[in-house]
């Protein structure tokens, strides 16, 4: 138990009666990019929102089993969503700028939170996360525009840029590179793994190229259930389940 | 107007059996197969509907108005016999009957045709908006021509003393009850904005559905109570209590009737106008905006504040816009909350008066309807018309340079 | 094509032609006439707007029609008015029912509140804030009064047969007139009403007034007699001149303020719509406005001259212009 | 290190801490907006039903009247008939009491006095009705005066009729043993929902017939016209017409409809309905048209905000499969924007249902004692004149005596009753609209 | 000029002062899946709007330029952009169901165009569609559900069953399978090849594996430009632009 970030165990999620995600128990590390994988529907986003509490959010949703995230249940009452999710970040995976400046999107996680100092802080906050989410050369001229008046792809970035502008402690994307061209994937990636220095990265993806690519650790989710959990290259070389065998091996893209 | 009522009746029904006969003939045509049609049957039926109806509809309007006008100059334009009105106007509903029936085919887009009916209906909505603007000043500007005339109108803008007199030689200066409109609606929109604002917030954001479904019809409730219900409250329990406790204490005077009195209790009754549009809009704001502020760690009134409200912030302009425009024009809470006297003061524990109470009270006064205090009325009524325009503009500039606009 | 008399007009004739207008529907064929308040100047306008089933035919008034008033009627072509004096409206000042008990005199009135009186030579602002100050005979009792507002007919009365007169009893007028004022001006003067609080206008009907003095029991309020007559239970009367105000103090003329009351019958519209005539011989008719009548027993002081006035219904007398 | 910098989940720190104070102080300020407004509403729903629900019982003199068939033919002759009608009642109620031993010692101008001026109307109603009465004797329930109706209701005391001039201490006295006996009782007033007004002398005959028909069909006019009209216009406005600065002009105007004080559309509706269009004064149909206009601003400014919140992903979805502009707007933005035009119709009504103001120019603010017929030959569609029940209130506020301050707060229970009625339609299509996407 | 779908020539789109779309001529061929790569804002989906006049939506959006489907100006004043869209369908970047049912979502299209003879007729066409888009097996159950409680990749096949639905004469899909898996994905692209035999279909990609899969012709935008417009395997294999090559080859995913 040396390193591990989060602990989930027995997590059961319904929507209503759909029992979206089944008895899943799997144990993150810290310090690593871990990767869910699995088909369409299958319960990642689901899950994802587990460990930050983002499912807090729909009425129908219902979360039994134990969550811990530094050995912490972030389902006891004492927690307060607020600072597990300041703590836990999100890009969602339909990007969802604020209608404000793309400057004030960034801005405002770093301004609620107190990070910056002064106004110079903040630009600078605001810069570096562009920078890093690969939007800084398409932004600059345009900081005072709305977000909402960006290309998918930008759109997508300037969320990557608004989450890590947070600092969180640990980082959940949700398929952060669908709308993105190689380039700009390449880039996001970079940044992945340079987070994974002192964070820990999960990162939802359909693409096992880059599952492959920037994970260390990666989960197989098929219908609800965690089927397979393990070190990246083992699962793409030499799953164990013959569901996940075939899975990776249906791959196209 | 009354004998129109035959042909109108006449006109309604060939609609309706127009509406199911081109909706059948448009199946026919079709051989029963609605797909190879370039329009729905349903659209073909509208069409007709709308082509048999309108133009009568449109004609028995404009004629109307042609005979009225003619009556005010003393033409007889109505013929004797109605039967040619009647016939005209039938005939007219026939020939759209007919001309749209013909032209039911295959390719003929039906669809077209009827939104171009339905936006014609939709532009003269719109119209209506005008001709009343334009009725309101047409109704009132005779008349405060004729008071212009009787009395300067450097007095009536730039005088501070409002007190009308029955032997004429008045004092009818406007500013005293601009001043007092604007205290009045001033201390009302302070309180009632930000507690509609936060019970919307409430019932949005918080409040179980439950709650939510009996708490709002029951504050909009507060919207329907008659208003003297409200200038009485202000009268016995409001006036003497903000008094004995507020103003005779800090020395601000000794009067049951006052600005904050008639300001309080109008708030009261603002409260659903702020409350119940707002909550409504604030409930369209997508989920997923607030999913992303929540993401990043803000709690539910951050998220609120500073990304659910600027984003609902037109709808809530617009309701605000409507609860100061109710408070401008409410007359019974500040007849008896604020009482009646015209008085520049910024105290607010003083009596005042607005605008529209001495429109109310010079219209239906016992001076000499020709005199000046009785048309003045009519002066205050348009300059009040023109005043709450220009804050209509600065609004509106407002709203367009916050306006943010989700996806 | 209409079938009712229509009426519009003051509020303070209202009962009384509400009255009448009751008993006419229930002891004749014809339809209850429809009366409308809204003020005898919105009344009269209505009435001058023209001839017409979509005009009114009888305009209520709390005071005579003004000469500009019938010329507009004559431009819009109602010319055949009718007027019809039916009696007189009692102005009484009352006060809370449990409190000091007042003998006005007009001088007081004036003295307690003039804006601004002659004192040692010049023109000063009232100084008196208790009725005890403006006559030694009243017990201790700040100034509150609640008089009618200026788009109220009772004003003018109050202004002319109270605080005229008591500008003129109390020597004021005269002291003004010697500062150098001339008479005109020395009226207004006189009949300016102070503006510092303790007279507070009402805009509202008596009911506000009586309302006003329940919050604030320390207050005088100028009502109709009719209306002091429903409320005895609440508010004591106060003597003028020493006079009880009742219908017959005010008809035999020995208690000074009243008004006397008015409706205008546009006769052309006589023998159009049915029963107009029949309604206003009704309304002046013995059984109803004099002094025996309903109308009496609900407050209104009966005219004296009602015969003249039945006559000149029977004979539609109209104004000559 | 990371996890230093956010420290642990189960305590909050002290940023955190001081935001959930502030969270907490909003939910706070929400909740008591709510009670704020819950609270005076309760306060003012109190005080109106305090004083209101006594007119919904109405005291009644239940006594044999004997029908004398010269008697009647007197009373017919006269000019003020049912004032002899009134001596026929009192001549058998004198003869009632003495009978049964109940008048003793007091005056006979008292028990005179009992009986409601209503009483000689409702007596000859029914000679005109039963013309075979004559010779026989009935039965009557006649109203009581007002002060004894109120006496039954606390208005009127003992202490009080000392001092009225309208009731004596021996009528109460002598109204105490009739209701011990059983001559005199309460019932349900079930006269006030169908008798028209009644004149500053018969408050306990007063009731809101007129006013409550009068109310219902200007709002059948309100309803019909306004509502269309209003949600048209804002689609024109907010979703075809093109931005310009005519649109802006247009939208300006709106919102200054809304600010211009009701009393003015009742100088528009004079003139523009009844002196240039020449429809009838008083009539529901001149109100109701008065009241689309002053309504329509609502309606419409409450329309355009919700329309202009819905989402344009939502246009876009249906243009993109080929919808016209109208279906999209007419499928799918309208629907999501019903609850936003729901409330607004709602405030609309509920002011327009309460306006007193512009009625007051085109003569509906009036004493109204006949029924007015939805439709009548000569009328046409609610032509005929009425008042409504806001004006009834205002009328009632008005009166002198004190009874009819009950029947003004009876009245607007009324109001209020009739407003959820009118708007329960509304709210329970605005709750099955509401949702979140 | 035999089998010229839609021929475009000189188009500039601007929103605001941003020039987005640069001079762009373009001429896309019938029963041909054509292919738009380019680095992410580079002005693909507001090209593609372009085709369908979904541009007309935005107020700042000004196109000037000759667009013309089966060689009628598009533009034209007499062309009603209702019409256009039926026969042109469109599935968009961000996948955005209505707000109803998920056979709602379905139907609507087929309703309004008038293109069901019954409800039969109408369940029949929705099953049909959604099997198309993979989305079948896991709406089947739920057809009554609203579609916005779908997963962000059933979402996005829902979008695609309900552009098919109403039997458009040209798709134009602006990343159809971003939020897909690769088993969804292929199905999808076996849509797409089995659409192609009768229509012509534009696929925005920044799969260049899909791209090269799916598409008989690739056009290349970078900057609001098209840099290169040709056959597929040539401007895979051997691009003429240097632009062309050097984003070809940093292809990562
Ligand atoms: N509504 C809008 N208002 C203003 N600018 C816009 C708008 N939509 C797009 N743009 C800008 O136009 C340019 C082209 O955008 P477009 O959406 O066409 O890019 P794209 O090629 O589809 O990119 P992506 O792959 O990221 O979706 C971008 O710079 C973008 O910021
Ligand atoms: N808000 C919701 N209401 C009801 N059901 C939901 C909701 N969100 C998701 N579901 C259902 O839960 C299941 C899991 O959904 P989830 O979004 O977790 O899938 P996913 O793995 O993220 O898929 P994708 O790759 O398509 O995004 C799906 O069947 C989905 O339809
Ligand atoms: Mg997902
Ligand atoms: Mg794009
Ligand atoms: O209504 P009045 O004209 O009598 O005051």
């Amino acid at each position: 138990m040396t390193n591990i970030k989060i602990s989930a165990k027995g997590v059961q999620v319904y929507y209503g009666d759909n029992h979206a995600i089944k008895d899943v128990s799997v144990q993150i590390e810290d310090k690593t990019v871990t990767a869910f994988i699995g088909p369409s529907g299958c319960g990642k986003s689901t899950f994802l929102r587990c460990l930050n509490r983002m499912n807090d959010t729909i009425d129908i949703c219902r979360v039994t089993g134990d969550i811990r995230i530094d050995d912490e249940d972030i389902y006891d009452p004492k927690v307060d969503p607020v600072q597990l999710r300041a703590k836990v970040g999100m890009v969602f995976q339909k990007p969802n700028p604020f209608p404000k400046s793309i400057y004030d999107n960034v801005a405002y996680g770093p301004k609620i939170h107190g990070l910056a100092r002064g106004k110079a802080d903040l630009d600078e906050i605001v810069e570096k996360s562009l920078r890093k989410a690969a939007l800084w050369t398409e932004a600059k001229d345009r900081l005072n525009e709305p977000g909402t008046g960006l290309s998918g792809g930008q759109q997508q970035r300037l969320c990557i840029a608004r989450a890590i502008a947070t600092a969180p402690d640990v980082l959940l994307m949700d398929e952060p590179c669908s709308a993105l061209d190689p380039i700009a994937t390449a880039q996001v990636e970079e940044l992945i793994d340079e987070l994974r220095q002192s964070y820990s990265v999960v990162i939802v993806t359909h693409s096992m190229q880059q599952a492959a690519r920037v994970s260390q650790k990666t989960a197989f989710f098929h219908l609800g259930n965690l089927v397979e959990y393990g070190v990246t290259e083992k699962i793409f070389t030499n799953p164990e389940d013959p569901r996940t065998e075939s899975y990776i091996s249906g791959r196209i893209g | 107007m009354l004998p129109l009522s035959v042909p109108f009746f006449t006109t309604i029904g060939l609609a309706v059996v127009g509406y199911l006969l081109a909706r059948r003939r448009a199946l026919t045509v079709a051989s029963g197969d609605s797909r190879v049609l370039n329009a729905l049957p349903h659209q073909h039926g509208l069409n007709t509907a709308l082509s048999t109806l309108l133009p009568p509809l449109a004609v028995m309007l404009l004629w109307a108005l042609v005979v009225r006008i003619g009556a005010r100059r003393d033409l007889v334009l109505a013929p004797e016999n109605p039967v040619f009105t009647y016939i005209l106007l039938i005939g007219l509903a026939a020939t759209g009957f007919v001309l749209s029936l013909l032209r039911i085919s295959r390719d003929f887009r039906a669809r077209n045709a009827s939104e171009r009916w339905i936006m014609a209906l939709l532009i003269f909505a719109s119209t209506i908006a005008i001709l009343t603007t334009l009725g309101i000043v047409l109704s009132m500007v005779t008349e405060t021509y004729s008071f212009f005339g009787q009395y300067d109108w450097r007095d009536f803008f730039f005088s501070t003393t409002w007190s009308p007199n029955f032997r004429g030689g008045s004092d009818l200066g406007i500013i005293p009850l601009i001043w007092g409109t604007l205290y009045i609606s001033f201390i009302a929109l302070v309180f009632a904005v930000p507690v509609g604002l936060f019970a919307a917030v409430y019932l949005s954001e918080y409040a179980s559905p439950r709650l939510r479904s009996v708490a709002k019809p029951m504050i909009e409730i507060l919207a329907g109570i008659p208003t003297i219900v409200y200038g009485l409250f202000a009268l016995v329990t409001v006036g003497p209590l903000l008094r004995d406790y507020f103003a005779a204490p800090m020395g601000l005077g000794q009067s049951a009737s006052s600005v904050m009195t008639a300001g309080l209790v109008m708030g009261i009754m603002l409260i659903p106008f702020v409350s119940s549009l707002s909550d409504d809009i604030i409930n369209a704001v997508p989920q997923a905006m607030r999913d992303g502020s929540l993401g990043l760690g803000a709690t539910k009134s951050e998220t609120i504040r500073q990304v659910v409200i600027p984003a609902a912030l037109p709808g809530i302009v617009g309701a605000v816009l409507l609860a100061a425009s109710r408070a401008i024009g409410e007359t019974m809470i500040v007849v008896l909350g604020a009482g009646a006297a015209a008085r520049l003061s910024l105290n607010p524990f003083e009596a005042m008066t607005t605008v529209t109470v001495k429109i109310v009270s010079q219209l239906t006064g016992d001076t000499d309807f020709a005199s000046p205090e009785t048309l003045v009325a009519f002066a205050l009524g348009l300059t009040l018309f023109v005043i709450t325009l220009g804050l209509n503009v600065v609004a509106l500039f407002i709203v367009r340079k916050y306006r943010e606009q989700y996806e | 094509a209409r079938d009712n008399v229509q009426i519009a007009g003051s509020s303070t004739v209202l009962p009384y032609a509400a009255i009448v207008a009751e008993f006419f529907g229930e002891n004749t064929d014809f339809p209850t006439p429809v009366v409308e308040s809204g003020g005898s100047s919105a009344g009269l306008k209505r009435f001058c707007e023209g001839v017409g089933a979509n005009t009114i035919d009888i305009a209520n008034a709390s005071r005579a029609i003004k000469d500009s008033e019938l010329a507009i009627c004559a431009e819009n072509g109602v010319t055949d008015i009718v007027e019809v004096r039916i009696g007189y409206d009692g102005i009484v000042f009352a006060s809370d029912i449990d409190g000091n008990s007042f003998a006005f005199t007009p001088s007081d009135w004036y003295t307690a509140l003039a804006a601004d009186m002659p004192m040692d030579g010049t023109m000063a602002a009232n100084p008196n804030t208790d009725w005890s100050q403006v006559n030694a005979d009243f017990a201790m009792q700040p100034i509150v009064a609640f008089i009618p507002g200026t788009k109220h007919g009772t004003r003018e009365v109050f202004e002319e047969k109270v605080l005229l007169q008591g500008c003129e009893d109390t020597g004021a007028m005269a002291a003004m007139i010697d500062m150098g004022m001339d008479e005109d001006t020395a009226e207004s003067t006189c009949m300016a009403v102070r503006t510092d609080g303790l007279s507070v206008d009402i805009d509202g009907d008596y009911t506000e007034t009586l309302a006003r003095i329940e919050a604030d029991t320390n207050g005088i309020g100028v009502f109709g007699l009719s209306f002091y007559e429903n409320n005895t239970d609440k508010l004591q009367v106060a003597t003028m001149v020493g006079v009880v105000p009742t219908t017959q103090t005010i008809s035999a003329g020995d208690y000074p303020v009243s008004r006397p009351l008015y409706f205008y019958i546009k006769a052309a519209h006589v023998g159009v719509i049915p029963g107009l005539q029949e309604f206003a011989s009704f309304f002046v008719a013995d059984e109803l406005a004099g002094p025996d009548g309903p109308l009496a027993a609900y407050g209104l002081v009966s005219d004296p001259e009602l015969a003249d006035t039945q006559a000149a219904v029977a004979n539609l007398t109209t104004i000559s212009n | 290190m990371s996890a230093s910098k956010h420290g642990s989940l189960l305590q909050t720190d002290p940023h955190t801490k001081k935001r959930n104070a502030a969270e907490k102080r909003f939910r706070m300020y929400g909740l008591s907006a709510i009670g704020i407004a819950i609270v005076a509403l309760v306060i003012l729903l109190v005080s109106i039903i305090g004083n209101g629900a006594s007119s919904f019982r109405q005291t009644y003199l239940s006594f044999p009247v004997t029908i004398n068939a010269t008697e009647i033919e007197a009373a017919e002759s006269a000019l003020l008939k049912t004032g002899a009608y009134n001596k026929i009642i009192q001549i058998s109620l004198l003869a009632y009491l003495t009978n049964n031993d109940q008048l003793q010692d007091t005056p006979e101008a008292d028990a005179f006095g009992m009986i409601s001026d209503e009483a000689g109307a409702t007596f000859r109603r029914f000679i005109l009705a039963n013309p075979d009465a004559a010779g026989t004797t009935f039965q009557m329930n006649l109203l009581t005066n007002g002060r004894i109706d109120g006496y039954f209701k606390g208005r009127v005391t003992a202490q009080t009729a000392l001092l009225d001039k309208n009731v004596t201490p021996a009528q109460l006295i002598l109204a105490d043993r009739l209701a011990d006996q059983g001559t005199l009782v309460q019932r349900f007033n079930w006269a006030f929902f169908t008798n028209p007004d009644a004149s500053d002398q018969r408050p306990e005959a007063a009731g809101l017939g007129v006013a409550i028909l009068g109310s219902l069909y200007m709002m059948a006019v309100v309803l019909c016209l306004a509502l269309p009209i209003g949600v048209a216009a804002s689609i024109y406005l907010e979703e075809f017409a093109r931005k310009s600065w005519i649109t802006d002009v247009i939208e300006v105007n709106i919102a200054n409809l809304a600010a211009v004080p009701s009393i003015v559309y009742g100088i528009l509706g004079l003139a523009i309905f009844i002196n240039f269009a020449e429809l009838n004064q008083s009539s529901p149909l001149v109100g109701g048209l008065v009241l689309t206009l002053m309504t329509l601003p609502t309606i419409i400014i409450s329309t355009r905000a919700s329309l202009k919140s819905i989402p344009p992903s939502i246009r876009d979805a249906a243009l993109g499969v080929g919808a016209s502009k109208m279906q999209s707007v007419f499928h799918h933005v309208l629907p999501l924007a019903a609850p936003g035009i729901l409330t607004g119709t709602i405030i609309g009504l509920a002011q327009a249902l309460g306006e007193t103001a512009p009625l007051l120019l085109i003569g509906m603010v009036a004493f109204v004692k006949e029924y007015p017929a939805a439709w009548s030959p000569d009328a046409g569609l609610f032509g005929e004149a009425s008042t409504a029940l806001p004006v009834q209130v205002f009328n009632w506020t008005q009166r002198s005596d004190p009874a009819f301050v009950e029947r003004a707060s009876g009245a607007i229970i009324t109001l209020l009753i009739f407003l959820l009625i009118m708007n329960a339609l509304a709210i329970f299509l605005r709750k099955k609209f509401e949702r979140r996407w």
